[in-house]
């Protein structure tokens, strides 16, 4: 007689911790299986990644309604920028996420001392974009490119120039501590890396990072030409 | 249903406000039908299928065709109302080439109305009857909302940027119009009134202000103070506000922002309304419009004449 | 059990004091560290209906201080202008953010999802505790805001004047900025929860409705608070920096801003209103004792309003200096978003039809419910329509529409499912005959206040007056005694809930009868939810005696 | 009851291997990695250079464009999306979707505007969007915010 109340799982092979958990601790409680805890991570992540794109996707929008209404002023802006610096900026990061994605491939594959390379290399790159960055802003303030009111340029023809410093401040600022964020986490990655945690049984960290480095590239992808190129 | 109509609309100052409150009628009557369905069925339901020891409920697990005739026919009868909405929508945004143009500034806390022929006016708007009037709108500081309540009309006032709405008067007499757009402390004090007058008299005010010749100067300055804005920043109580108290200012010395002490005589008086930066009481901001070309000469005589009461006591 | 469908208090095993989540582990510490998402639930309990306190004291000051134009109340001056201002901005703050949004979804919803669906906990129990603690940065800030002098911007927080105004501003912008991960991260928590930890054998449309609607409300939370945040956090700098992107006299827009916001704050409203509509789908099939009608319909409506939902935030600009063209649009697409709510409405009719009906709390605040969203959606059919809105925006006819959908839909809402689940939550039965009481206290009460406040907004009563003109004085007043009404029914209602604790364990297993997978546990529950990993054998409504379809 | 326990939605039963066992990648990654690194490098050359003409108003479209290739051979190599579960993919498209409402409701709005003068008052010189540069200034005073840099308000009539 089929009972109204839920029965329990009598008739099946009991799930989870009885089955195996108990014995990995790499399987939290609440799941069953290992499959499904990696797949119910990477959803959480990519649902985080979402919410990213929407956040810096404010200030995209708000940068193009603004670059609207003050294209020239857009223009005459973007000419202070150094543009070099831009673009190693950007090969610096489409290189780290190259040495991620192999982190990961490294990780999954169990190869310990490849995956610590790979992510000391993507660190290292991560350091130089800051160092990079850094002299940037020294450039900047030095010609009194602030944001908002405290920019001062005089030979902006505009008047609307600060606009524009105000939204690249704001955007690689925002970029820039996804960046620091970024090379934290790493630094947790490398260290467990070190001791040995990840393996092709259970690499659920590495993939997660580099997945959310692989945003911070390309939110750079679309900034560097926004910024540094656009006339 | 009128008497239904009055007792929950204001009054009608326009034809439009007139089409509006059929549409809104209308609307009335729609939600009251709905109501009484939505709430009869509840209501038959609890009563009528009220728990019984051994009931046997039956098992409806959905039925296609009544849910596309509850879909298909709310959405009907919303894009009706979709559709005569945005007819209404049409008519009040798009003023009618002959309208009579008012410059409307909205500040911290009050009306500034510019007649075509130069005249200001100060929450105080005086139109003529059945001659469409459009008000091109900008803000001084924060967003206001111009918002004639008879006319049924509204429209936000954004600072650097023109708005604009209109309407055709019909009935003559007073009406009360109000900022809707939150605004800070003043916000609710921001208000006055629309005067529609027949042609005689509303070119008597333009030419007068409308101002009695008969009531004495310091009672005129006294209304003049409720009327043209003066008291949502000048108190007569002695406590300070936006601006300094009136009370005890004449005749005593008053000490200036840049150091300087002056006597509060008649001409001090004067000018402070007339071009009001001339001189700033020492620890308060410069933010008083200027009243030169708004007041008349009178007026000012009787602002002057009711602060000299006030002085005195 | 039997077939036969039994009568409530009778059904289920005798309770005894058994091993439960809320005796093990012991002590504070094992409270604040858990990762339970049932402690999580019960901790983020008290938070909001701590805020409702503190927001619900604002409510009764702002009608107290509105119930003469004189604001004169037995010889004592109420509130002057500039703190009636922050009054109003902190009532609607801490009620939308720190109390609705997260009260169904983070109390209850943390509660009893995982239950629902046959899990041991949500996805990611960490980040659960994390969000509370987040929300909990997120009101300190607030605390702090109102400590150094309040806001006075409205919860709005409309550019120029929010950028030019002396008050906390940036310490309110910036705690609402941090609150808004905490909701951001319940979201993808329960995204995550319901795409992989249901049940075997629970499917899609296995799932009871209340797990559509809080995925529903998951996904606004994590689409659109992200805005929220950015909007915020531009404002701020705009304050700071003068930046340039919302000051009209820089160069920038304050419309701009006010897409911006709406762009968050009108899916905002659902992420509040549709929690509601998913207890109610609970509520009203089990009362009825009958299968729920039109799952599909009631399921798919949830996701509809979700979508459609983000594409009418231009309906609080019509008077605001948008483009006709964007108005017209927008004001199309809010009568679309108008069918999936109405849809909703008639299936629960239809499921209370021929029904089995008993009329407990739960069951009076779901009725409730239905009157007062009713007439909540109906009054929103005026304010969608393009020429009757420039009339009633900006009034009280707004204000009294969002509390007929806010307080009247959500609050009924949560109050239902508080009582629908309290003896589940906490092992007790309340009072019964003192929660009807206190219910229809709260519904007239609630009318008496906020019905009035439709006939005012139409008469032309502007929203945010301090003063007004005397002619509206005898309705305010009528509002203020409303509202001492609604205020008498939560007190009431505070008191047998608290009163109910000190009882012993009373509730069974299944007070109600109902057929989801919560009610399959003993009351309260085992830290793991279930003995063994239960298993969906029926659907979650199934009211039909076995083998008669 | 068993015919119920069937329908097996999630992993519950499925399989207990290793994270690794589902991972259905390409055969050789880190050839695949490098190529794809390369036409990384290739698009950024490309669009430094292309920035160098002026096309008018394909320029943003340009730069776009290729952000937009570039973009999406991270998303597709780098972040697995090619070979993933399809939600991860519709999560991606989802916030996209409504970041692309967001931006386009924005420009409706802003792109129909009407620009409103007062008759009494020259049209704003040289606005390229609608904003009148000076207001005509009936109240005098200080303002409490004065435009940056712009002619000093011209007082009609």
């Amino acid at each position: 007689m089929s009972s109204i109340s839920t029965p329990v799982a009598g008739a099946h092979e009991p799930h989870g911790d009885a089955a195996h958990g108990h014995h990995d601790p790499n399987l939290q409680h609440h799941f069953a299986t290992k499959e499904q805890q990696f797949d119910t991570s990477k959803i959480g992540i990519w649902l985080f990644l979402a919410t990213e794109i929407l956040m810096f996707g404010g200030l995209f929008v708000g940068f193009a309604y603004m670059q609207s209404r003050f294209p020239e002023a857009f223009f005459e802006g973007h000419k202070h920028l150094l543009k070099v610096a831009g673009t190693l900026n950007t090969v610096v990061l489409l290189v780290s996420s190259f040495t991620m994605v192999l982190a990961v491939h490294y990780a999954r594959t169990s190869r310990r001392k490849k995956l610590i390379i790979c992510l000391a290399i993507t660190m290292f790159c991560a350091l130089i974009f800051l160092g990079v960055k850094y002299i940037e802003y020294t450039h900047e303030f030095s010609e009194g490119l602030y944001p908002g009111r405290y920019f001062s340029n005089p030979d902006d023809p505009t008047g609307h120039e600060f606009i524009f410093f105000s939204f690249y401040f704001m955007m690689t600022g925002l970029h820039g501590i996804h960046i620091l964020a970024g090379l934290c986490v790493m630094a947790w990655l490398l260290r467990r890396a070190i001791r040995g945690d990840f393996t092709s049984n259970y690499y659920t960290p590495v993939d997660v990072v580099g997945l959310y480095w692989h945003l911070v590239d390309i939110i750079w992808i679309y900034l560097f030409p926004l910024l540094y190129l656009i006339r | 249903m009128e008497w239904l109509r009055s007792l929950i609309l204001p009054a009608q100052g326009s034809p439009y406000a007139a089409q509006v409150d059929t549409f809104y009628m209308f609307l009335v009557w729609l939600s009251v039908f709905f109501f009484l369905l939505i709430a009869g069925v509840a209501v038959y339901s609890v009563i009528r299928f009220r728990h019984k020891p051994g009931d046997v409920t039956p098992h409806w697990t959905h039925n296609n065709k009544l849910e596309f005739a509850w879909t298909v026919i709310p959405l009907a009868i919303l894009m009706v109302i979709f559709v005569w909405g945005v007819k209404g929508y049409m008519e009040a945004a798009v003023p009618p080439g002959d309208a009579q143009e008012i410059r409307v500034t909205a500040k911290k806390w009050v009306w500034q109305f510019e007649y075509p022929d130069g005249t200001r006016a100060i929450n105080e708007l005086h139109v003529q009857v059945n001659k469409p009037v459009k008000f091109v709108m900008s803000s001084e500081d924060v967003i206001h909302d111009f918002f004639v309540v008879d006319m049924r009309v509204k429209h936000d006032i954004l600072p650097d940027r023109y708005t604009e709405i209109w309407f055709n008067p019909t009935v003559v007499g007073k009406h009360h119009f109000e900022c809707a757009e939150y605004c800070g402390r003043g916000h609710s004090d921001m208000g006055g009134t629309l005067y529609v007058d027949d042609d005689a008299s509303y070119q008597k005010w333009l030419e007068t202000g409308g101002v009695d010749a008969s009531i004495p100067l310091d009672k005129l300055g006294s209304m003049l103070y409720e009327s043209k804005g003066c008291s949502s920043c000048h108190t007569i109580d002695g406590s300070p506000s936006q601006g300094p108290s009136w009370k005890g200012v004449f005749g005593h010395p008053v000490q200036l922002s840049d150091g300087r002490t002056v006597i509060a005589d008649e001409n001090y008086i004067r000018e402070s309304i007339l071009v009001s930066g001339a001189k700033i009481v020492k620890g308060y901001d410069n933010i008083m419009p200027v009243f030169q070309g708004v007041l008349r000469q009178r007026e000012v005589d009787g602002l002057v004449a009711y602060i000299k009461t006030l002085g005195n006591k | 059990m039997a077939d036969v469908i039994s009568a409530p208090f009778h059904a289920g095993t005798t309770p005894v004091e058994r091993r439960n989540y809320l005796t093990e582990p012991k002590g504070l510490w094992s409270w604040l560290t858990t990762v339970d998402h049932k402690r999580i639930g019960i901790m983020y309990l008290i938070s909001v209906m701590a805020f409702f306190l503190v927001g619900g004291i604002f409510a009764l000051l702002i009608r107290l201080s509105l119930f003469d134009p004189s604001h004169v109340i037995l010889g004592h001056k109420m509130l002057d202008a500039e703190t009636y201002n922050k009054v109003f901005t902190m009532h609607g703050v801490i009620m939308v953010f720190l109390f609705i949004i997260p009260s169904i979804p983070a109390a209850l919803g943390n509660f009893v999802l995982p239950m629902m669906l046959g899990a041991k906990d949500v996805a990611f129990p960490r980040l659960n505790l994390a969000s509370f603690y987040i929300y909990w940065a997120g009101a300190a800030l607030a605390m702090v805001a109102i400590v150094t002098g309040g806001v006075d911007t409205g919860w709005t927080f409309y550019t120029p004047y929010s950028t030019s105004t002396d008050t906390s501003v940036a310490w309110m912008a910036m705690g609402i900025f941090i609150a808004g991960f905490s909701s951001i991260f319940t979201g993808l928590n329960f995204i995550a929860t319901i795409h992989k930890l249901r049940a075997p054998g629970m499917g899609w449309f296995d799932m009871p409705l209340f797990c559509w609607g809080m995925y529903a409300t998951a996904l606004m939370q994590v689409l659109a608070t992200p805005v929220l945040a950015i909007t915020l956090l531009l404002m701020t700098i705009e304050r700071l920096f003068r930046i340039g992107i919302f000051d009209a006299s820089l160069g920038g827009d304050p419309v701009l801003f006010q897409h911006f916001f709406w762009f968050y704050s009108h899916p905002a409203v659902y992420i509040m209103i549709v929690p509601g509509m998913a207890i109610v789908s609970e509520i009203i099939p089990v009362f009825s004792r009958k299968t729920i009608f039109g799952y599909r319909m009631i399921a798919f409506s949830s996701i509809g309003i979700a979508l459609i939902g983000f594409l009418v935030w231009g309906h609080h600009m019509f008077v605001a200096g948008q483009s006709q063209t964007a108005v017209v649009v927008f004001s199309f697409l809010t009568f679309l978003v108008a069918i999936p709510s109405a849809i909703k409405v008639w299936n629960w009719l239809a499921t209370m039809y021929h029904g089995s009906i008993t009329l407990e709390t739960p069951m009076l605040y779901a009725i409730s419910f239905i009157l007062l969203f009713t007439i909540g959606g109906l009054t929103g059919v005026f304010l969608g329509a393009l020429s009757i809105d420039v009339h009633l925006t900006d009034t009280y006819f707004v204000v009294a529409h969002f509390h007929y959908v806010m307080m009247g839909g959500t609050v009924m809402g949560f109050l239902g499912g508080l009582h629908y689940w309290w003896p589940k939550i906490t092992g007790r039965m309340y009072h019964e005959r003192l929660g009807q009481i206190a219910a229809a206290l709260v519904f007239i009460g609630f009318n008496a206040t906020f019905f009035p406040q439709f006939i005012m907004g139409g008469q032309g009563m502007p929203r945010r007056y301090y003063n007004y003109l005397p002619q509206f004085q005898p309705m305010h007043a009528f509002s203020t005694v409303g509202s001492w009404i609604i205020g008498a029914g939560l007190f009431l209602t505070l008191g047998y809930l608290l009163a109910s604790l000190r009882k012993p364990y009373d509730a069974p297993d299944n007070p109600w009868g109902g057929k989801t997978m919560e009610w399959q546990t003993q009351s309260p529950p085992l830290t793991e939810n279930f003995e063994a990993q239960p298993v969906a054998t029926h659907g979650p409504y199934d009211y039909f005696p076995v083998g008669t379809h | 009851m068993s015919d119920h326990t069937t329908i097996l939605e999630n992993t519950h039963a499925a399989a207990h291997g290793s994270e690794g066992a589902h991972a259905h990648g390409p055969k050789n990654p880190v050839r695949l990695y490098t190529l794809i690194l390369t036409c990384l490098l290739i698009l950024t050359g490309i669009t430094v250079l292309v920035a160098q003409f002026d096309f008018g108003d394909w320029n943003v479209f340009a730069a776009m464009l290729i952000a937009t290739v570039k973009a999406s051979l991270v998303a597709l190599f780098f972040m697995h999306l090619l070979h993933d579960k399809g939600m991860n993919a519709i999560i991606l498209c989802a916030a996209l979707l409504f970041l692309g409402l967001f931006l386009s409701f924005d420009f409706m709005d802003s792109s129909t505007r009407l620009l409103i003068t007062p008759a009494n008052s020259a049209a704003p010189a040289g606005s390229d969007y609608n904003r009148p540069k000076n207001l005509g200034v009936p109240f005098g005073g200080a303002k409490n915010i004065k435009p940056k840099k712009e002619a000093p308000p011209e007082v009609p009539k």
